[in-house]
């Protein structure tokens, strides 16, 4: 139980997705200008983050290594992917329509954000079983949806402060998340 | 000729994918704390790029528009996988280097990005060159910003030491701290140089680049609307 | 439906004709992936369990079957004559897999020293089974009862990171058992 | 290997696709699959414009019917037809919508901001709120231009906001973001329905012209050389330019706030300059109409009250029928207004142009005679508007004045404008001060006879127009000031002879201000007249309400001036879908005030059959807005007002109807409206007469 506990917050906070891994920055400073976008974007992100590395681990448990094609790993997990990401749209739509309407809209910006794509290859890189890879992905999602959250609200404050025009708007927003990024180093050595 | 040269020279300006465009942040942000690395990475998309651009754009009347987006991402990642097994046989501890960020190269916005906005409509010659032009846009601002980061960070360049004796190397800019900010100064010193030359002409100053990925744009406006 | 099918047919081309080609790339490069991952990953700990030598390991290394499973072996050769073996075995550690490289000098059947290959210990703790001043523990260590002190051996663990002292340990004595099963045909093999 | 790998990949390939198609029809969302077309068909740039979220939603929504075809506001017509055929509808024209930016700016282009660190309007707004001189001015830290996805908004080198009118697609992300409400998306529909806002930019002669008009912006219109669209303009607010570029009394000037400085500008002048223009073209000028909505409205009365809420009606969309009693319409300005201050011909020409955007007219009908408030709801209009003016004169309350030879004023004027020569005699007295009693003098003078204006005040007391009253001193109307008809002599035929009054002196000052005239005791004179025209005052006659001679059986409410009773910000009476406006509402007054009444009735008629509800903003200005009415004008400069010429001279105006006043030059036209001092709310443009006026010094 320890053990999961741990896993979770490492990933939530210690090796957070975007601050410390680099991953999904584009939609990280793409929808961080408003705190309603960034929570539905993040949202959409743990949805589709969870389904993806569990299906994608069963297709390289099942397909992939039974016919040693791992080297094929990368083209298959990006169908995968992006069928899933189409699927659960059409899923949406169709059974939970309160849900589709509130995630729908960002789920096509995810095909293209590798927060999803890494989190699958990091699972499977790192060996996980099929509960850990749920787990992990599970609070990467969530890390990815904080940091957003976190910087979406900086920078609505920081939208009616006094910033030099050059730093205005994506600059400013980079070097927040390089400070986040800063601040989030203390996590490290938590765990 | 002409046209060519036009749609090659944009991405190494205009649209500097990077740094004007503000697309493909993340292996901008994670392969350059050294230049070795930026470069390798950038090498990497120029090939996936360029390819890419061919193949779609000669594909393109065979492929129907309704599965178009998938038929992308097939072909870029097919050539992702390509160039990941060529870079495991050839340049092992780049490959090491890079990690995960190889594989990701499929999800690279620009790559889509290029292939929905310009192969999918354009005969393969003008692809080729607008793969090629964007992609060493992009090598250049990955090496130019990873030599940066291995200067301040490590003291050295491509690996040599170039720093004196006298200097302490800022760790922090070869972690990801340091990647934000310094693609965040270096963005708005780009459009402080560009308010000064507007101010030159008399024209009033613009804040600083915008990220604006094509399947984003929208979307601020959408939950607005809601 | 018309539509659909030639959607599907497109799309499934497109990816067996990409799986095709892939996988032809993948058996051209196939030996210099090999002898790349070889070079960069292994090497290194080879050459450092391997005391005296004047060939190249990795080139003469050689596959041997023990228990169904198949062991790669790197011979340590002077003056054309096999002096020494390493290969690879794994125990578990703290944070999964600890890969370690065992080598045995083949004269007086000790263990000529180890390397770690592998792991994702605690940077600070379990991670200091890296260290020299543990793994020099087992230079010259008889080839017969490596244990930690705890279990009654003379093996210093890792102060605070017995798991990850133990995984280490478990993998030598896996090592161990495999260079015993196989002591006898590794003459046949280099001469 | 290389085959497994093929299958392998095949084979996910297949099972990938065939999942997703068989999920389609699983799935399938019972979805129109127009919507699908129609979203392939839309461009794609999810800019939300539309209203709704994302293109899907568009297409979703048009489907729905919730959104016409033309609902995407960057489609060109092409894409629209496609979307319509897909819809299998026709193509309805959406009205475009522009933003529109009506700060002026003024002084704030010279006082550039020192707001502590906000450089965006909103910030500055919330942290400094009001402390820009001007309430609602543009703060200028171009948030506007930020938030345009169509690069359609730049900052003007004065620091505001210039919008592209090529680029912009009404999308309203500006308007979003303004926080001083400078811009504005838009349509015509919303610009006719607009009633002035204390939050509006609105300079002190717009916010005092009864019609609203928007005075700075032709007059700018005019200085830039854009005529036409300076009577586009005017049109928005006053259908009849040429009537009341003549008749009016220009309120508006009272307010100029260039007479602080020398003259007000010459508004009216520049108005007549336009209409005439446009008058003498021999072409007139398009006015655009929304499209048609099928309802029919009842116009009762086809003066200027009724024929501005037909106009505004029609434009509108609807269908109004104009019904009058007279043979012609334009009701008092036809009949009380006489031949050579509003030519007929001018006022046919403007008449018809009204009538032509497809209003049906039935003359010669009256109103509780030939049908009345049931009978036009039989006949399926939906809304009734009661604009049937103030026909009655007041009467004396002198013995005698139902003698022969004692006429109203009006019914004078009518029965002259019908042609029907009334016998006028050598002498006539015309009793009153206000502007009929004039026009029934003047036009005694033309038709050769002495006239005699006697009227209870003195001359600076008079309500006529001050041109007027010097009009008629020039013609050679005699005025006997300070007196009071008494009554009224007839000879043994019931003809009256001679009219006898007192004479007066003013006493205290009365509730209006002016000093109440007293009489004064025996002091009855008598004077000798032909024909005595009382104009004292007109009242509305609303027997044509009632059962004859019972004024209980009147459905709508009155006033103890025979006026109906009306809500004064929506116009409806105390029965639903019955409206009003005009003199029958008001009492006697200006051509202007009725124009201006006439289209808030149509604006509430529009809202009344639309949506059933009447929206009354709470910002609508009602009164002047005190702090406009500043009167410290610096560095402007002293220019003369123009001052329009006469068409004929000395002898020549007694004897015939010809027009007195003629139009503006072009380049006279031109240098007033150059006097105008683009008036915000507070600001006014120093920049231009400044400048003028350092070069000059220079040289």
């Amino acid at each position: 139980m320890q053990e999961y506990f741990l896993l979770f917050m490492g990933a939530m906070f210690v090796n957070n997705i975007v601050l410390a891994q680099y991953l999904g920055n584009c939609p990280f400073i793409g929808t961080s200008k408003e705190s309603g976008v960034a929570v539905g974007m993040g949202g959409a992100v743990v949805f589709v983050a969870v389904m993806a590395a569990a299906i994608t681990w069963l297709v390289q448990r099942y397909i992939l290594l039974p016919f040693g094609l791992d080297y094929l790993q990368t083209l298959a997990f990006i169908l995968v992917i992006a069928s899933l990401v189409q699927f659960v749209e059409m899923f949406l739509k169709k059974m939970i329509p309160a849900l589709y309407k509130s995630l729908g809209i960002f789920l096509p910006l995810i095909t293209t954000n590798c927060a999803v794509m890494g989190i699958a290859l990091i699972c499977q890189r790192e060996e996980m079983d099929l509960l850990t890879t749920v787990l992990f992905a599970f609070a990467s999602g969530m890390g990815f949806m904080i940091a957003l959250i976190l910087l979406a609200g900086i920078r609505e404050k920081l939208a009616v402060r006094r910033l030099p025009m050059a730093m205005r708007g994506t600059p400013i927003g980079l070097v927040l998340a390089g400070l986040m990024s800063l601040a989030f180093f203390a996590f490290k050595g938590m765990i | 000729m002409n046209r060519l040269w036009k749609e090659f020279s944009k991405g190494l300006w205009k649209e500097l994918p990077p740094f004007k465009l503000v697309l493909g942040l993340c292996p901008v942000l994670a392969v350059t704390n050294t230049a070795n690395n930026g470069l390798g990475m950038g090498m990497a998309v120029i090939a996936v790029l360029t390819l890419s651009n061919f193949v779609v754009s000669l594909l393109r009347k065979l492929i129907p528009p309704k599965v178009r987006i998938a038929c992308f991402i097939a072909i870029s990642a097919t050539l992702v996988v390509a160039v990941e097994l060529l870079m495991q046989a050839f340049s092992y501890p780049l490959y090491q280097q890079l990690g995960i960020f190889v594989p990701l190269i499929v999800v690279n916005c620009i790559i889509l990005g290029r292939s929905e906005a310009f192969a999918y409509k354009n005969p393969p010659l003008l692809a080729v060159a607008d793969g090629l032009g964007m992609g060493i846009g992009f090598t250049l601002s990955l090496t130019f910003l990873g030599s940066l980061r291995e200067v301040l960070g490590a003291g050295t360049l491509f690996g040599v030491a170039v720093m004196g004796d006298w200097f302490v190397p800022l760790k922090i800019m070869v972690q990801a701290p340091g990647a934000f900010i310094c693609l965040g100064v270096l963005l708005a010193l780009m459009t402080y140089a560009e308010n000064v030359q507007r101010k030159r002409k008399g024209l009033a100053a613009v804040q600083g680049a915008t990220h604006d990925c094509g399947s984003c744009g929208g979307c601020a406006n959408v939950a607005k609307s809601q | 439906m018309k539509e659909e099918i030639k959607m599907i047919v497109v799309l499934s081309l497109i990816c067996g004709l990409s799986g095709i080609s892939l996988a032809a790339l993948k058996q051209v490069t196939a030996p210099a992936i090999e002898e790349q991952v070889l070079t960069y990953v292994q090497a290194p700990a080879i050459n450092s369990v391997l005391s005296d030598h004047d060939n190249n390991p990795i080139k003469d290394r050689k596959s041997f079957d023990v228990d169904g499973r198949t062991v790669m072996v790197f011979p340590a050769i002077h003056d054309g004559k096999l002096t020494g073996v390493a290969f690879e075995t794994s125990g578990k550690g703290y944070g999964g897999k600890i890969g370690v490289m065992v080598g045995f000098s083949l004269a007086d059947g000790v263990l000529s020293g180890i390397g770690i290959t592998t792991m994702k210990e605690t940077p600070g703790l379990g991670s200091r089974v890296a260290d020299l001043s543990y793994t020099s523990q087992f230079s010259g260590h008889a080839a017969d009862s490596v244990k930690l002190k705890k279990d009654g051996g003379d093996i210093q663990a890792v102060a605070g990171a017995t798991i990850s002292s133990g995984g280490t340990v478990s993998a030598i004595q896996n090592a161990i058992g495999i260079f015993n099963a196989l002591k006898n045909s590794f003459g046949k093999g280099w001469s | 290997m290389i085959i497994t790998s093929g299958l392998t990949l095949f084979s996910i390939g297949l099972g990938a696709a065939t999942i997703l198609s068989v999920a389609g029809r699983l799935l399938y969302v019972k979805e129109d699959p127009r919507i699908t077309r129609i979203e392939e068909a839309l461009p794609g740039a999810n800019c939300g414009g539309c209203g709704f979220p994302g293109c899907s939603g568009a297409a979703a929504a048009i489907v729905a019917n919730k959104a016409s075809a033309s609902v995407c506001i960057v489609a060109d017509a092409e894409t629209n037809g496609v979307v319509a055929a897909i819809m299998g509808q026709e193509v309805v024209e959406r009205e475009p919508e522009l933003a529109m930016c009506d700060c002026t700016g003024g002084q704030r282009a010279t006082d550039t901001f020192y707001y502590e660190g906000a450089f965006d309007c909103r910030a500055a707004h919330q942290l400094y709120g009001g402390s820009k001189s001007c309430p609602s001015g543009c703060l200028g830290f171009g948030t506007c231009v930020r938030a345009c996805s169509f690069n359609a908004i730049h900052m003007g080198p004065d620091g505001l906001p210039v919008i592209d009118y090529d680029e912009c697609k009404g999308c309203g992300s500006c308007v979003d973001v303004c926080p001083r409400g400078v811009i504005g998306v838009v349509g015509m529909t919303a610009r006719l329905l607009h009633l002035n806002q204390t939050t509006d930019c609105l300079a002190p002669c717009q916010q005092k012209c009864p019609a609203q008009i928007d005075i700075p912006k032709y007059i700018s219109q005019i200085k830039m050389g854009d005529l036409d669209g300076a009577v586009a303009t005017i049109r928005e607010r006053n259908p009849l330019l040429v009537i009341c570029s003549r008749v009016c009394p220009r309120p508006c000037e009272t307010q100029c706030r260039r007479q602080h400085v020398d003259e007000p500008v010459g508004i009216n002048m520049l108005k007549r300059f336009v209409a005439d223009r446009e008058l003498r073209s021999g072409v007139r000028l398009p006015i655009p109409c929304a499209k048609d909505t099928g309802k029919k409205i009842a116009v009762i009365g086809g003066g200027p009250a009724g024929l501005s809420c037909a106009y505004f009606l029609r434009r509108l969309g609807h269908h109004p029928t104009i019904f009058d009693a007279m043979p012609e319409l334009g009701g008092q300005t036809r009949y009380g207004i006489p031949e050579y201050r509003l030519p007929k011909a001018d006022l046919d020409w403007e008449i018809q142009g009204i009538l032509d955007l497809g209003i049906s007219v039935k003359v010669n009908t009256k109103f509780g005679v030939d049908f009345t408030l049931e009978t036009l709801k039989e006949e399926g209009f939906d809304a009734t508007f009661l604009g049937i003016g103030a026909w009655q004169a007041s009467g004396m309350y002198a013995e005698g004045e139902d003698l022969d030879g004692v006429m109203g004023g009006i019914e004078f004027l009518t029965a002259h404008a019908l042609g029907q020569k009334p016998a006028i005699g050598d002498h006539v007295i015309v009793v009153g001060g206000g502007n009929t009693a004039i026009d029934a003098a003047r036009t005694c003078i033309r038709l050769g006879a002495e006239v005699t204006l006697m009227y209870r005040r003195t001359r600076t007391e008079m309500p006529a127009d001050m041109e007027e009253i010097v009009g008629a001193e020039e013609e050679g109307v005699q005025f006997e000031f300070l007196a009071a008809p008494a009554r009224v002599i007839g000879d043994e035929n019931g003809r009256a002879t001679h009219l006898e009054y007192y004479e007066m002196e003013l006493g205290e000052p009365d509730n209006s201000g002016r000093r109440r005239p007293v009489k004064k005791e025996g002091s009855e004179k008598r004077m000798a007249a032909s024909l005595i025209i009382p104009a004292i005052g007109q009242k509305p006659d609303l027997s044509c309400l009632y059962e004859e001679g019972d004024e209980e059986s009147c459905p709508l409410e009155t006033t103890r001036w025979q006026t109906i009773l009306a809500n004064e910000d929506t116009f409806e009476t105390a029965i639903p879908g019955i409206f009003t406006a005009g003199d029958v509402y008001t009492g006697p007054d200006l051509v202007v005030s009725a124009i201006g009444d006439g289209r808030k009735a149509a604006r509430s008629i529009h809202y009344y059959i639309t949506q059933g509800e009447i929206p009354i903003p709470d910002a609508t200005q009602r009164d002047m807005i005190p702090h406009t009415l500043f009167k410290e004008i610096n560095n402007v400069e002293r220019k003369d007002r123009a001052v329009l010429s006469h068409l004929c001279h000395g002898d020549e105006r007694n004897c015939t109807f010809n027009e007195v006043e003629g139009p503006l030059s072009e380049a006279e036209a031109r240098a007033e409206a150059d006097r105008c001092l683009r008036c915000g709310l507070v600001c006014y443009d120093e920049t231009i007469d400044q400048q003028e006026y350092r070069e000059k010094k220079n040289i």
